[in-house]
Order: C-alpha cells, then structure tokens, then sequence
C-alpha cells in the first residue's frame, strides 16, 4: 500500500469542467466523475429538476501525490471561489497493483 | 364566450394533465417521472415543432408579414427585460433583477407548444416563420439582462466569461439550436421528408405533449413551497407582467393587422417566461442571483396561469379586437 | 380448444418477446434496458390504459353493473389477503406470510394491460369502468396486511408510521394516481380529446407494451436465483393462489353473469399479484419481511404463469361456462 | 485549510428524506446527496430493479464541524436503527475559499 | 446521376439531424441526450428492423439466395479482420491492430438501418433475411481479431476469459439477442402481430431513426478530437478501407446477380464498422488495446463516411452495374 | 462508535462484476455500489459514451473490519492488475445502531 492524498470535489456541472481542465493541465492522469449529484448550499438547492444541468453538481475524485496536491491547491481554490462547491482532502491508502 | 373558452381549455387533456402533475405533488404522491424522460420529451416537442414549422415554411415560403414578426418578437425580447428590470429594482438587489428580467424577456417553449395545439384544436391557422420567432426571442433577453447587471454593478465580468462568452452561450443553448436546426432541416427537407417523419413528428405530437404536462405539473408544484419566500410582490409581478406583456401584443398585432393564429402565438411568447435556457444561463453568468427566486416565478406562477387561463383570455381578445 | 388458445398466446409478440428477455437473462446475454426507460414505458401504460378506460367510460355510460364489479373487486382485494396470510403463517414468520399476502390480494397493472390486448387481439369488448376496477384494487391489501402483521406481532408501529400513514401511502401511491387520473381525464375530456391523442394512447399502445414485456421477461429472470431459497412451498403458492383466485373469479362471474370481457379481466385482477406498488409499500412499512422473498414470487412465478398460461386458461373457462 | 468532519450516509432511498429532513432542522446548510445507489446489507440487495425507489439507496454526504456532527450523532442513530443503512464518520481538510 | 444521389440524400432528414448534431458539437452547444435515451432509441431500432424483417421472412420464405447471402456475410466477416490486421500490424502495435481489425470485420447496426430507410424512400425491395445477414456479421469478426492478438502475441489468456469466453460473449452481446430474437419473433408472430405492432415498428420508425441520428452527430462529433492523436494514417483507413470491402460487395453481388436492394445492404454491411457490440467486447477481452484509437476510427471517421456519401455511392454503382 | 476500514474501488463496470463476486464469496454482507461512473485513467476516458456499460466504471465503498480487510487485499490487487482501476483503503468510524 502506499500512503496518497484523497481530493474531493463537488460543484455544479458546469463548473465542474473548469475543474476537470485544470487535472487535465496539471497533467492528473487519473480522476472518477460521478454525474447527476444533488446537493445543498451558498447557492441552495441543487436538485437537477430545472430540466438542466445547470441545476446538478458533479462529484470529482482525485487520488494523487502529495507535491501534485500542492500544485493543485491553490487553482481549484481560485475556481471555487468563483463557481461555490466544496473541496475535501484526506489522507487514504492506494492498494497498488 | 370568453368563459367558455376557458372552461374548454380547463376541459383538454394537457391541462387536465397537468392539474393531475400538481395535485400528485400535493397529495405527496410517490409519483415521478425520471428525469432523463422529462429531458427527451422536450427535445421530442422542439424536435417535432422545429421540423414541422418548417416543412410549413418551405410550403408557404416567405411573405411581406415575416419580417414584420420578427422584427416585433426580437424589439419585445429587448424591451422587456429593460422595464421588468426597473420595476423590480426597487424591490430587489440589482442580480436578482436582473435575473428576473431576463426570463421574463425569454420565452417558455413549452408555453408556445400548447398554444400551437389550442390553435390546432380550433383548426385556426398560424405561420410556420412563427416557430423561427420563438427560438429569436429566447437568447437576446439573457443578454440584455447580464448587461444591466454588469452596468449598475459596474463589476468587470468576475467568472472568466466576457460579455461575448454570454452572447456566445446564450446562442449555442440547446433548445435554440434545437428549434433553429429543425426548422431549417423542415425547409431543406421538404415534401417526402415531411410524409416520411409524420407519424413521429405530427401524429403523436399531441399525445408526447400531454404527457409532458404531467411532468410539468410535478415540476411546478414542486416550486410552491420555495415561492412563498419571495413574497406576494413577485408573485403578483408573475402575473401582472405577462398581462401587461400580452396586452401590448395584442395590441400590436391588431395595429398590425396580423392574422389571428401569429398573433396568438406573438402575445404568448411576449407574456411567457423561460424557466430552462435562461435560468440555466444565468445560473453560470450570475451566480450571486438566487435560482430559488427566478425559477420558481416563471415555472409555478406564470407558466401555470399561461396555460389555464392566459392562451384562451388572449385568444379571446385577439378574436374580440380583430 | 383450450390448447389452442394457449397455443395462439404463446404466439403472440408479447408473449414472445417476455421469453426473449428470460432467455437473454440465462444466456447472460449483457441485453439490458435502462431503469428510467422501465419506469417511462411503465408510466406510459398506465396513462393509456386509464386514458382509454376513461373515454370507454365516457360513451358507454354507468351501466348497472358498475357497481357489482367494483364491489367484487373490492371484496376480494380484502378477502385474498387475510385468507393467504394463513395459509402462509403456518410456514412463514407473521412478517413474511403479511407481505406476501398483501401482495397477492393487490393485482399487477401489466398483467391487466396483457389481458387488455388479449381481448383486443379477440374482438371481445369490455366495460371502461374495469380500468377503475383495477386502480381501486391496488391498495386495500397493503392495508391489510399491514394491519394483519401489526395485530399478530402486537407491535405499536415502529417506525413512526402509523396504520394511517400507511392507509394514506397506499391511497397515493403513483400508479393508483396515474390510473385514476388518467381514468377521469379520459372522462372529462371526451372526444376531441380522445381523437387527438388516438395515435399515443392507443395505435402504438400494443407495440410499446410488446417492448415493455422484454424488459418485464428481463426483470422477472433476475429474480429465478433469488428464488430457489424461497423453496417449493412458495413456488407451489405462487401457482395455486393464482389458480384458485381465478377459479373463485369465474365462478362469481358466472353466478352474476358478468359479460365474457369484464369476466376475464376481474379473473386476472383476482390472479395477479402486484410485484411494484406493494413490495415498495411494503418496504417501508414492513423493513422486517424480506423483499427477496415478496418479489421474486409474483414477479417471477406469478406474473409469468398469469401472461403465458392463466390468461388464456381462465378465459377458455370463462366461455366454457358462459 | 481547515479540519472538518465528513459524514457518509447509505440508506433507502425513501429513509434518506428523513435524513435530510435532519440536517435541514438541526441548520447543516450545506451536504451532497448522489441517488440511484445500489448496495446489499441486512435488508439484502438493493438493486433498484424493483421498478421503484424503495428498492435504491441514496448517499449523503456532509461535512461539516465537530459541534455540528455531535448534533447529529443521536437522531442519526435513531433514524438508521428504524430503517437501516450505514453512516461513516471520518476526518479530512477542506479548502477554505 | 451519382451526383443528385448524394445531394438527394444529403438532403434526407436523418442525415441532415447528423449534420445537427456534429454542429451543436462544434459551437460548443449544451445540446446533449440522455445516455439511457440513447440505449432506448437504439434498442428500439433493432426491435422494429428485427421484428419487420422477420415478418418479411415470414411472407416471402426461405428462396435460393438466401444461403448465398449469409454465406457471404460470414466469409466477409472472417476475411476482412484478416486482411485489415497485417495491414494495420505494419504501424500499429498487434493489441490495436487486432482490436481494429475486428470493428472493421464486424458491422454498424445503424448504416444498415440507415441504408434501410434509404432503399424504402426509393420503394427498392429487400430480403428480410439480409437482417440476419447483418446480426451474424456482428461477433465472428470479434472472435478473428482475439484469436490473431492471441497468436501473435504467443499470449496465454491474461484476463482468465479463454477463447471460449470471447466466443461466447460474442454470440450473447445485446445487440445479436435483440436483433435474432426479435426477427424470429417476427417470424413467429406473423400478420396478426404485424398489424398490431406496425404503428410502433413501422409508422414512427423514420421519425425515430432521424432523432437518433441527431444523437449519433453528437456521440461521433466528440470522438474527433481524440482522432486527432492517431493520425492520417488511420484516418485514411477508415476510408479506404469501407470502399475496398465495398469494392468487394459490390463485384460480389454483381457476379452472384443479387439483386439491387440486397446487394446495397450487404455492402453496407461490408463497408460499416462496429462502434458498440465490438468495441464493448474488445475493452474487455483487449484491455491493452487503446479505446481512444477504435472507438473515433469506426465512430467519427468510417460512420459518418457511410452515412452521408457511402450509402448512395454503392447504391450508384450497383444500378450503373446491374 | 466503531473504528473501521473503509474501501473504495472504482474499476470499469464489467470488472466491477469480478469485485462483488469476489466479496460476496469472502462472505462481505455489505457493500455499496454506484453505476455510471466515469473517469480517466490508463485506460484513457471513460466517459460512458461508447453507448455501452463497458466504457463506464462502478463505484464500490465497503466498510468492513481489519480482518476483512486482510483478507480482501491480496484477491483485489490481482483482480485490479488485470483490469486496471483504483483502490483506496482509509479509516473511519462507523456509528453503531
Ligand atoms: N458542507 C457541505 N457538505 C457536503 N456538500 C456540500 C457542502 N457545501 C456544499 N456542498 C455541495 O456543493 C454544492 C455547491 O455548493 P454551493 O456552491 O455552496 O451551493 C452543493 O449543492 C452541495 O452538493
Ligand atoms: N458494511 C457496509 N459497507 C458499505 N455499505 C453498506 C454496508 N452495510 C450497508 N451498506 C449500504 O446500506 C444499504 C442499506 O443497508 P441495510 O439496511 O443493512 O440493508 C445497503 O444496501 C448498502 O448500500
Ligand atoms: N488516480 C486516480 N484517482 C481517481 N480515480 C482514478 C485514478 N486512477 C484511475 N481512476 C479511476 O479508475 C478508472 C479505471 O482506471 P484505469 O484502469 O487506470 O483506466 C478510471 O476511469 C477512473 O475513474
Ligand atoms: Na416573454
Ligand atoms: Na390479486
Ligand atoms: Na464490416
């Protein structure tokens, strides 16, 4: 096993796409996208029933290093600003295969 | 009269339908319609109607009337989000004005679709360029609207998009390009394209629409509790203004002299408010407005009252004028 | 006779088409069809069926036998349960044996709609108001049986549901307002409107139910495995409740000389076994009884006998006696 | 950034309204729900195949303060006792923006 | 006279909603459709060509071509991952070439059908066997393409899916169960079940067929960009290859005189490419094959090809021969 | 509450089939599973538009015991060596009820 960092994001769809542009700029190889995710905050509720996707948030999952989390810090924290959402960062293990 | 055409529009089976949406959603029934459903279903109706008006356009071709229409639908998309926007100002901060605004300087597609079958149930005709003025109408509104935003904020553009990007996104949205797209495929296509896509585009039309208004019915009334925050000014406003909206129509369309069915659907789209294109643009242009005040206001108010009472009041008019 | 009718039904595209999706389940074929097109195709049934019933109803008018149909219905959706909860008691925890029996005295919508399609495929006519008949069968079992496991478990309900919660959850439910709904728009809405939505509800109505039986043989092969712990008394029940539902179904026709149609679709209504708006009922009112049981046995032994062999069966009986 | 605690609830789909009815009264302002989620557990498989919700799970997520999760805990326990389903407690730093 | 086939069927609705969608991709539109929207549409279309053609077989029987059809269909099968393989082997790493050996050895569910509706605006007749034809062109090419890999790559099976596996896999994919079954249902089920489906498998079939082209537009619009990376060779493959196997189909026909409507399908059938059934078989047996690289080729490159001038450019050919 | 080992496998759908087999054999009562998950990867893009099941991945969360764990890891590396995908284990506290 080895010790990585766990990133975590939820956002509203769209915005979520600035984000999945900078794991792709960073060069973040590896990330999981959960779609049509519901949710509750600054900017209420996000219940996908505007017939929008507008209206849902996605999750975005990242599991990396320790030095890509720091490059990685700062940008997202600029695009969250900007566009709400939440970004949680833990520490897991990677079952290396 | 005038009751009696309400009472019939009371008596169709969309409108039924979409009562039976509501109350399912009041009596806290467990029914629900998924939402990639509800999604095709709309596409299906900008689908069908894009392509049909069309096919109607290619057989009538263009007469002097055309511009005229257009010219109106467009000056109306402008001129109504700039008043809406002043009128609620002085109840609201300047984004939720401004949001606010813009739907109601859109149209709501779904509005014009039930509009098009009214018409259809009376055997009244109506222009197929009209279908070409529905999608004109549904972009600018957002535009005006992000711009007043901008100028009494005096902010510069704070998410990275430019003035352009909203203009750019406000015309690529997906029901434009919908309607736009088969409205020039229905011209292209012509006659055999027509026959060919009939049973799928015409026959079931009607049936795909009732059902849809089922799910607009669950829709809507999922929107009442968040209404009650936005108090009685907003509401009376989702009311007010489309009268004050389709009575200019009206009247524009008998100074006009334009044929009873356009001038249906012309006032319908002036007194319609978008609750998808929109509130969705807005959404990623302002985020600082709140979507539980601009959404539940198109969608469980005007829409609603569109529907029930306003196609056949203006119907009536328009009938009593001209 | 009797063979052949059977024969013919096994010949019958939807027939044919839920033995494909069985087939495609044990050859592990990856066939699959996505949850919101099951619920879509679903609702749309009950739409058209309730549409249709209601118009039928409409012309037809409330005959004298209105009544007696509903009441039968009725009785029996109430009688079915208690009797079965013994039956099932002696082998099954008052959980279980109160979940199966709600089951079974509730009625399944699409073994109706086959039944339906049966009798139009045989030129034989039916009375609207059995649509009706079908929607007020849906919830007094739930009731029922809940009320059956709360007294023989003398448990305060446990989980802040009262009997009148679920009472309330039952009468609810989406596919009882779907029908029911649908039903008095039918009734409402008359003529015009059943000419303009003829091409939805009714032209296409057969090819979608055939479409929906494949995910329905889908559905019900699933759920073979699951089954085999539930061993040969329930696989023996899911048979011969049935059975004898039926044949207390024809008898009661019989003696009150209910007209060939409305026969055998009370018979199948007496039959089925619900397999959507029971389980789920059940799940939340009865978390202790378990859904691999309740499920498998009326979605993958009931439901199947009833559309291949019971439907034929009961109506060569039905006309054997008549 | 700052430490947080993150709640991850699985329950029955019609269960988590009572969840989420929770966080609404007790003020948590802000948590992510993901629907249409399968999973086995003592009430055995969830496969959503039931032609219903009651036969799918939702999973909530929130994050939120220590106070707040104490807040929580109890009613929580009640909630899952009754309809059962899992609740995961777990640290991890959010990205304060 | 090659000409206004290609402009007539430019102007053809499906293809004309293809151009939408790649549109709506290219200026960035939020126009999408539902991922289980998608699977329904598809689902549907195999449905209706599969049960239509079996009622075809039904009324027409088994006459003398039939044997040489298939015979045809299946040697093509074999031979073309062969041929494709050595020549893709020469640039590309043997995991890849295999995988895209076998999306060009198989077939595209969709040109066939696409070609179909092509042939009826045209009131050319058609076998109803040419749509077994196409359901047992869709595996053998995948098992050819496996088998080279594993040869060539001396490679005992690393997925613990022995050839066997791949084998059958192949045969159950979703696509072959529904297509097969639902032609030997058609078969089965005969006038009866015709009349009674045709509103749904015939009537809105166009219609259907033209939304999901829009649908296709989107999905191969999206793959272009990754096409990018692989470069002018591939691309070039998968243009010349179609009208090599075309070649081939269409020398074939001429020489075994099939006449015009089947020779058109079965150089359809040769000349498409597989972007669902192999695709999903290769991302499990191949995982070391790039999906980046087969899915665009067959998706963005060789479908739209087909589509737009392929289908009129055999159909010339074969007139100006036959 | 009762500490725990959370794992989180994300792997392509039809792989997902091996995983869950693998934990109902080793008698693992509870699970979690998400559908249509995307994602990137060595595979490349897993975006689920490919119109089938095989170009989306699953989701699947166990929480489960230090001794489960054991036993799980070593089958789970070799399933994910061939079909590639990620798995993370971490801590967490389950709240009994
Ligand atoms: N404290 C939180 N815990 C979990 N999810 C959150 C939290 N705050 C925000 N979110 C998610 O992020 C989305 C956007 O947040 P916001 O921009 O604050 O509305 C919400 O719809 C939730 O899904
Ligand atoms: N140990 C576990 N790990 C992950 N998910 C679980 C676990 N136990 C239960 N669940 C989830 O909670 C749902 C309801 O659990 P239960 O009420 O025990 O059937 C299950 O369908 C799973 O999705
Ligand atoms: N570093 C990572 N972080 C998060 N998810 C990952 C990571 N690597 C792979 N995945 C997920 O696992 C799936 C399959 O991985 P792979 O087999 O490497 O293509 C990808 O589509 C992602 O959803
Ligand atoms: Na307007
Ligand atoms: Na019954
Ligand atoms: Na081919």
């Amino acid at each position: 096993m080895k010790a990585i960092k766990k990133i975590e994001i939820v956002t509203g769809s769209l915005d979520a796409k600035k984000v999945i542009n900078l794991l792709d700029e960073k060069g973040i190889k590896g990330y999981t996208i959960i779609k049509n995710v519901m949710g509750n905050g600054d900017k209420g509720y996000q219940d996908g029933d505007g017939l929008h996707e507008a209206f849902q948030n996605k999750y975005i999952m990242v599991a990396c290093s320790e030095e890509e989390l720091e490059k990685l810090v700062e940008p997202l924290r600029a695009i969250l600003k900007k566009s709400g959402g939440i970004c949680l960062v833990s520490d897991a293990q990677w079952l290396v295969h | 009269m005038n009751l009696q055409l309400i009472i019939d529009n009371l008596g169709s089976p969309p409108v039924l339908f979409f009562f039976l949406g509501m109350i399912a959603v009041m009596i806290k029934s467990d029914l629900e319609i998924p939402q990639s459903i509800s999604k095709f279903l709309s596409l299906y109706l900008l689908f069908s109607i894009g392509f049909s008006g069309g096919v109607e356009l290619q057989h009538s071709g263009i007469n002097a009337e055309v511009l005229l229409n257009l010219g109106l639908a467009i000056a109306m998309s402008v001129i109504v989000p700039v008043y809406t926007f002043f009128i609620l100002k002085t109840r609201l901060d300047v984004y939720n004005a401004g949001a606010i605004a813009a739907t109601y300087g859109s149209i709501s597609a779904v509005t014009f679709i039930t509009a098009v079958s009214f018409l259809a149930d009376r055997q009244v005709e109506f222009d197929g360029y009209m279908i070409a003025a529905m999608a004109m109408m549904e972009s600018p509104a957002i535009i005006i609207g992000v711009i007043l935003i901008r100028f009494y904020t005096k902010e510069t553009d704070n998410n990275g998009k430019g003035t352009n990007g909203i203009f750019k996104e406000a015309l690529t949205n997906g029901s434009v390009v919908m309607i736009l797209g088969s409205l020039i495929i229905g011209i292209l296509s012509g006659t055999d394209g027509e026959a060919a896509l009939k049973p799928f585009t015409k026959d079931i039309f009607k049936g795909v629409l009732t059902f849809f208004l089922l799910d607009m019915g669950l829709l809507a009334a999922r929107r009442i509790r968040p209404l009650k925050q936005s108090g009685s000014f907003l509401i009376a406003f989702g009311i007010i203004v489309p009268l004050i909206n389709a009575t200019i129509g009206i009247a524009l369309c008998h100074f006009f002299g334009i044929k009873t069915g356009d001038a249906l659907l012309l006032t319908v789209l002036f007194a319609s408010a978008s609750y998808i294109a929109v509130p969705a643009a807005i959404r990623m242009a302002v985020p600082e407005a709140n979507p539980g005040m601009y959404v539940p206001l198109s969608l469980a108010v005007t829409f609603p009252f569109n529907v029930i009472l306003g196609i056949p009041l203006y119907f009536y008019c328009i009938q009593w004028l001209g």
